[in-house]
């Protein structure tokens, strides 16, 4: 074990330690829990910050937990965990700072933050898994953290998602943990490292490897709400604008992509998902679920509910990417897709929560002209829309760029009209919020709306985005610097590629 | 009155296939004890470590010193049915089962003395042929019984404390005797060899008591009546 | 020949012995009278304790005599009274209170 | 009852002495009995000895709790006077169980406990809790003669009461059947399907501390005595025949005990089919044991101890809940988060286990239970096992979605004193069971360290 | 060994025939009559085991194990009726219908 795998450990702990303590917080210690929470985000993102320079410089960073002979627990960082865990612990703490001033006032805080808390350090976990057990173990204790934050208003309506969320999880990660069983009775112990198992593997079990890649692609599939497995997502929008805001932009969805990248990249390596042809099988998956998110975001409504059909197709872009794992600008946009379609994502979602908050607005049909009512809100909406549609200069550009770089280049043609049609589609059931919110007038009052002395808004809710948003804006600008997340993924997939 | 005695049992549609299982379960059992060869027992090896184990009959032996630890469990198993007896209800005797006489109880109070005597006189002699602390017991239980029936007026009045140290005298002494083994030839249950003959005695006395009182307990049903009392009056103050 | 003659015999009383053990065993089980049914126990239990005796267990017999027939027999007889006096007890009360039945089921 | 008590809880509690191997007999001879112990019947004692303290002081909690709030005066005085003698009884028997080394003295103990826990279970005053006493005294003493039956074969056979000893006997005429006997016995009293019948309204309508006693500890017992007996002791008897009837038993219970779980109205009466099912996780691993790897006790210990620990913690939640709300209907447990936050925070997590989630004990149970599966090419044990954890899953969620669900006219009832003893012991067994899987290392030393110890007294 | 022979099928028969009992009865005190033979069954065969014409080849161990059985028998008969009065007073009947409840005593009760 080197000296720096602590480092790991703590960074776990920075966010677990306050969870803990939240939970046995009385109710109404709000300054301690707020002080606790915001310290604890930017404890972790301090070390994680440390770590990423570690990792830049070659330091390795490692823990094992033997449990038994073929069973271990392994937190290891890499250049691609890094990027996540840099990607959540900058999240987390706008996150915090945003649900601090949504929630304020509502019942059951202490609950709620401690199992945001732990949300949080699970999702590190994860980020930082070192074999396919240990991510398991984190991916399982995902579904367990977030699914009090689905139910945390207590509705039926609130529990029936739950149970649709559980029932799809649940049964993904069965299925996930029979497979990681079955592989290793296969391939022994196995750690997460570029290039995969060895090939000769791959010959002595063409069938089973292949079946055990679907199963396992399903098993993670579920919490990348890759159709058909999707249903819990739009179904999950009932929980508070944060948690959805979190969902969608780091934690679950995240997770799954994230699965996808590591069972592609680090278990089965790339040369062996070539021999095995599954590469396509990914691609069209993906590009199925870009297309039919897509459509089924234009016909909704409801906006957080557009939005989640939103992250379904974008959330594919990551898989699409990494379906062209052999050509390296594909591999970039995808990987850097995660992290572009994080924030970008999580400005929308808090963008909606603002308006759900200040003014009750839910539907799409009633945001007319609300842009004179709350412009800082509707400005940062309209830079993370355009994101989405992939506009320049904006992040989300970058990313579909190198796609279709990487479509070129492998000559898949039919990536390239997925990527247009998608784009399309986006600007499609983006733009017409956009126009009604700036260019139409106000018909109608709104529907429970509260008024705010200083900003349109308590500031708590406009910081986030705002902050979000010239992010958006910065990445995409200065993708070629060095301390970009692009220039990170480069880093990432050269190492990949040399393989 | 004699109507209800009876309880006719009905007709079983389970009844054909259970006969025609047991049946065969009767079959299997018979016919693998036929062909079992029988093992020679271990009369061989009791004999041969009789002389030290401080009890003449060989069953004595067995029961009290080389399987000691199982007689200690099981002296358990008649105190936990009591205290089972007790937890579940209280004491109701069926009384008038004879009618009380003069007779009768004159006839009592010469059979008692003469009973509690016999019954001493089996644990004695239960060191060296047929005998011991349950037959010694329960002969002791048969004249607690024969009490109990016989309606004596005392009978109601002993204290309860008084019953229940006299349950846990038998476990008690044998536990507490096993233990003292272990002060002098550092194992439980391992008797020194000098006194081991009266130590056997000791304990056999003390578990017959314990059972006697256990059996005739039992056969009053239940806890005595300011048993519960005790416990009401406890809850009402509280 | 005098042990053959003792061997036989001993066979006989062997049969006659079982016999009487398995019968007073189903007489048991199977009569409709519980009284009946414990009262055949108690001689099932004393005819044992012959059969301990001819198996050389004079212990076993002793016991089986005093516990076995001599307890669990008066242990059976003074359930069975006070089950019985339960029942007449249950029997008047259904007779006045028919809110009886619906605390069995 | 104090007098009582005190000589006999500290005479019982001396059964634990015996672990540094006192031997019981006065002669080195094998008509003696010897007391033994190895890797997992210290494992066994070790998950009796953590559940005891923590039922015992659970037990404190709850008497004191009912006794301060009477509904029937001196009712709860007695059950209280009972229970600390009869609980120290069954203690010191489960202790005597795990360490014995002789059938015969097995047989004894297995009858205290069956005696205990059924006098146990009768504490509580309710008609159907006698019902069901009177049948699982019944049901005990059918398996105790079944098992006194099959002795008396083997003793035919052998002549041989000590354990170590009968492990080294070739099989001979008539073993098979006094092992079949023992076996039978010995399901009867472990509720392996389809003889699990006593086992629901047994442990449903008892008191909360001894429902825990009975589906933690007491089931356990013969279920680690049937282990032993299988793959330790009667090897050379088991078939594979014989393995997967065992196997499809196991299956038939988990998957019966989940849907009667998931039918069931009340909260206690879904942790007790719960048990059912559980316990049949324990038989699936049957066909799953590889005699030839040193560790195949550890699947087992692993589930026994998970699912001991978390199945106290439940039952004690929903004692605790039940002297809150006074009742256990699951439809109607809306809001009780309000007032009881750790109680039910400790069965969520004593869930999480149930459904074999990663690190809980009976994540490493299952993985090696599916490992062995694939390894032996028996895959379907496999999916079996998954899809009982989907049912787990199922039945603990219905209590857990209820329990989370905070209505907006939640009427919050005043937590009253001793709440501390009633809340705390069922978080602390949770957070152990769930955490069993980073203990397993520990596991596997003790184990391991086992086979040095093996036999004590008796045979020289 | 003719003795040992017909004693043994003795003890299974009276097994057997308790075994029968305990299932089919329905009344409460005759399955507790039933366990008491069934257990009578397996004191004698254990005893025969023990059995030999020759007093000086007698074997103890069986004999005491026996002992300790009736003993253990005795206990958990007379725990047996004090349960079965207790179910007569709570439940007003002693009779089970069956001794698989399927489908009974499922009630939803408090």
């Amino acid at each position: 074990m080197f000296a720096g795998g602590w480092l790991l450990v703590i960074i776990l702990l920075s966010s677990l330690i306050p969870g803990l303590i939240i939970f046995s917080l009385e109710e109404d210690r709000h300054v301690f829990r707020s002080v606790l929470n915001m310290s604890g985000a930017l404890l972790k993102i301090i070390l994680v910050l440390i770590m990423d320079v570690g990792i830049l410089f070659g330091q390795s960073y490692e823990v094992r937990l033997r449990l038994l002979v073929d069973i271990e627990l392994v937190l290891h960082a890499d250049p691609l965990s890094a990027l996540f865990c840099t990607l959540s612990s900058v999240l987390w703490l706008l996150t915090t700072l945003y649900a601090i001033g949504y929630l304020e006032n509502s019942p059951n805080r202490s609950h709620f933050f401690g199992f945001f808390s732990l949300c949080v350090s699970v999702t590190t976990g994860i980020a930082l898994a070192g074999n396919l057990i240990t991510f398991l173990l984190f991916y399982e204790m995902l579904t367990l953290t977030t699914y009090p934050l689905i139910i945390h208003r207590g509705t039926e309506q609130a529990l029936k998602a739950g149970s649709h969320y559980l029932i799809y999880t649940f049964s993904g990660g069965s299925i996930f943990l029979f497979s990681v069983i079955w592989l290793q009775t296969l391939t022994g112990p196995i750690d997460f490292m570029a290039g995969g198992f060895s090939p000769a593997l791959i010959q002595a079990y063409p069938t089973q490897m292949t079946i055990l890649f679907l199963f396992l692609f399903i098993g993670v599939g579920v919490k990348a709400a890759l159709i058909p497995l999707h249903g819990w997502l739009p179904a999950a929008m009932i929980a508070p604008a944060p948690v959805s805001a979190l969902l969608h932009a780091v934690a679950v969805v995240k997770a799954g992509a994230f699965g996808i990248i590591r069972i592609v990249l680090d278990v089965y390596g790339i040369k062996n998902m070539q021999s095995l042809n599954l590469l396509p099988i990914l691609g069209f998956a993906a590009a199925a679920t870009i297309l039919y998110g897509s459509v089924k975001a234009l016909q909704q409504d409801d906006l957080k509910r557009r939005l989640a059909y939103s992250t379904v197709s974008q959330v594919s872009y990551i898989a699409l990417g990494v379906s062209m794992a052999d050509q390296s600008a594909a591999l970039i946009g995808g990987l850097v897709h995660l992290v572009h379609q994080g924030i970008m994502k999580i400005t929308l979602f808090f963008c909606a929560g603002n308006l759900a908050e200040t003014l009750g607005i839910h539907k799409v049909s009633q945001m007319k002209g609300v842009a004179k009512r709350m412009p800082l809100t509707m400005l940062a909406f309209s830079v993370g829309a355009f994101g989405m549609i992939g506009v320049p200069p904006t992040a989300g550009f970058i990313s579909k760029w190198y796609l279709g770089i990487g479509s070129l280049e492998s000559q898949a043609w039919w990536v390239l009209a997925v990527l247009v049609i998608s784009s399309f589609l986006n600007a499609l059931y983006f733009l017409p919020i956009i126009i009604k919110s700036w260019f139409q007038e106000r018909d109608q009052p709104y529907p429970d709306e509260k008024q705010f002395d200083t900003f349109e808004t308590h500031w708590m809710l406009l910081i986030p985005p705002l902050v979000t948003a010239c992010i958006i804006l910065i990445i995409g600008l200065v993708a070629n610097s060095e301390f970009s997340p692009l220039s990170w993924v480069r880093f990432i997939v050269e190492d990949y590629l040399l393989q | 009155m004699s109507s209800h005695n009876t309880y006719p049992e009905r007709k079983n549609s389970l009844a054909l296939p259970v006969i025609l299982l047991t049946s065969g379960l009767f079959l299997l059992l018979s016919y693998t004890l036929l062909s079992i060869e029988q093992a020679g027992g271990l009369a061989a090896q009791v004999q041969s470590a009789l002389p030290k184990s401080g009890a003449e009959s060989p069953v004595t032996a067995v029961l009290l010193n080389f399987r000691g630890y199982d007689t200690l469990l099981e002296v358990m198993v008649l105190f936990l049915s009591i205290l089972g007896a007790w937890s579940i209800g209280r004491a109701s005797l069926p009384q008038a089962l004879i009618k009380t006489s003069t007779i009768q109880i004159s006839c009592v109070r010469l059979l008692i003395p003469l009973m509690i005597l016999i019954a001493f006189y089996l644990v004695w002699q239960g060191t060296r042929f047929a005998g011991g602390a349950f037959q010694g017991g329960s002969i002791l239980a048969a004249a607690g019984v024969l009490l109990l029936v016989s309606d004596f007026p005392k009978l109601i009045q002993i204290h309860s404390i008084h019953l229940r140290l006299g349950f846990i005298l038998g476990p008690v002494t044998f536990i507490l005797i096993a233990f003292y083994c272990i002060f002098t030839n550092k194992t439980f249950m391992a008797y020194p060899a000098a006194i081991v003959s009266q130590l056997l005695l000791f304990i056999e006395i003390a578990c017959a008591i314990s059972i006697g009182l256990t059996l005739a307990a039992l056969f009053a049903g239940g806890r005595p009546a300011q048993e519960s009392s005790i416990a009401q009056r406890k809850g009402s103050t509280l | 020949m005098d042990t053959a003659l003792n061997f036989y015999i001993l066979t006989f009383f062997d049969l006659t012995l079982i016999t009487a053990l398995l019968w007073l065993a189903y007489q048991s089980l199977s009569t409709d009278n519980i009284f009946k049914a414990v009262i055949l126990f108690v001689s099932f239990g004393l005819l044992m304790a012959l059969a301990w005796v001819r198996l050389h267990a004079p212990d076993v017999a002793l016991a089986e005599a005093a516990l076995g027939a001599g307890l669990t027999g008066p242990l059976f007889l003074a359930a069975y009274r006070r089950m019985e006096k339960l029942q007449k007890k249950e029997r008047r009360l259904e007779r006045n209170d028919e809110q009886e039945n619906d605390e069995q089921s | 009852m104090a007098p009582i008590l005190i000589p006999l809880g500290g005479g019982l509690l001396s059964f634990i002495f015996y672990r540094k191997g006192f031997s019981i007999s006065l002669l080195a001879s094998i008509v003696g009995i010897s007391l033994r112990t190895d890797g997992p019947s210290l494992l066994m004692l070790l998950m009796t000895g953590v559940t005891s303290i923590t039922i015992t002081l659970y037990a404190a909690g709850y008497f004191s709790f009912r006794i301060a709030s009477p509904s029937k005066p001196g009712r709860h005085e007695r059950q209280l006077q009972f229970f600390w003698p009869l609980w120290m009884i069954l203690l010191g028997s489960l202790n005597g169980l795990f360490l014995a080394g002789d059938i015969f003295n097995i047989y004894v103990t297995l009858e205290l406990i069956g005696l205990s826990a059924v006098a146990l279970s009768a504490l509580s005053a309710k008609p159907s809790s006698q019902i069901a006493a009177f049948r699982y005294l019944l049901v005990s003493l059918l398996g105790s003669l079944s098992y006194l039956l099959g002795i008396a074969f083997l003793y035919k056979t052998y002549a041989l009461l000590d354990l170590d000893m009968l492990r080294l006997v070739p099989p001979m005429k008539g073993a098979h059947t006094a092992f079949a006997l023992m076996s039978v016995g010995l399901m009867l009293k472990t509720a392996l399907f389809p003889m699990h019948f006593w086992l629901p309204p047994a442990h449903a309508n008892a008191l909360a501390p001894v429902s825990a006693i009975l589906s933690a500890l007491v089931v356990k017992a013969s279920f680690y005595l049937l282990f032993r007996f299988w793959f330790d002791i009667f090897n050379d008897l088991v078939t594979p025949g014989a393995l997967f009837v065992i196997g499809l038993l196991g299956t038939g219970a988990v998957f019966w005990g989940s849907i009667q779980a998931l039918r069931q109205h009340r909260m206690k009466l879904l942790i007790a089919y719960s048990t059912v099912a559980q316990l049949g996780y324990l038989f699936i691993a049957f066909p799953l044991t590889q005699i030839q790897e040193k560790l195949y006790w550890l699947p087992v210990i692993c589930m026994a101890m998970g699912h001991g620990f978390a199945k106290t913690a439940m039952f004690m939640a929903s004692g605790a809940i039940f002297l809150h709300v006074k009742h256990d209907r699951i439809n109607e447990l809306t809001g009780v988060r309000a007032y009881l936050p750790v109680t039910v925070f400790a069965y969520t997590i004593a869930g999480v286990n149930l459904m074999g989630l990663p690190p809980s004990g009976g994540f490493i149970a299952k993985w090696m239970l599916i490992y062995a599966a694939f390894e032996m090419h028996k895959w379907w044990w496999g999916i079996v096992i998954m899809l009982g954890s989907l049912l787990a899953a199922a039945y603990v969620y219905r209590v857990v979605s209820k329990l989370y669900v905070m209505p907006p006219d939640t009427i919050i009832i005043e937590k009253k004193a001793h709440s501390m003893l009633l809340e705390w012991p069922p978080l602390f067994l949770a957070i152990l069971s769930l955490i069993l899987g980073i203990l397993a290392p520990y596991m596997v030393s003790i184990l391991l360290l086992s086979k040095k110890l093996v036999s004590i007294g008796g045979i020289m | 060994m003719i003795t040992t022979l017909i004693y043994s099928v003795t003890g299974i028969a009276l097994f057997c025939m308790g075994f029968t009992a305990l299932i089919l009865c329905s009344h409460l005190l005759r399955k507790i009559l039933a366990i008491n033979f069934m257990a009578s069954g397996v004191f004698l065969l254990l005893i025969t085991t023990a059995y030999s014409p020759d007093p000086a080849l007698l074997d103890p161990v069986p004999q005491a194990m026996v002992l300790t059985g009736i003993v253990v028998s005795v206990s958990t008969t007379a725990l047996a009726l004090v349960l079965a009065c207790r179910v007569q007073e709570t439940t007003g009947s002693a009779v089970f219908k069956r001794l698989l409840p399927f489908r009974k005593n499922k009630g939803q009760k408090d």
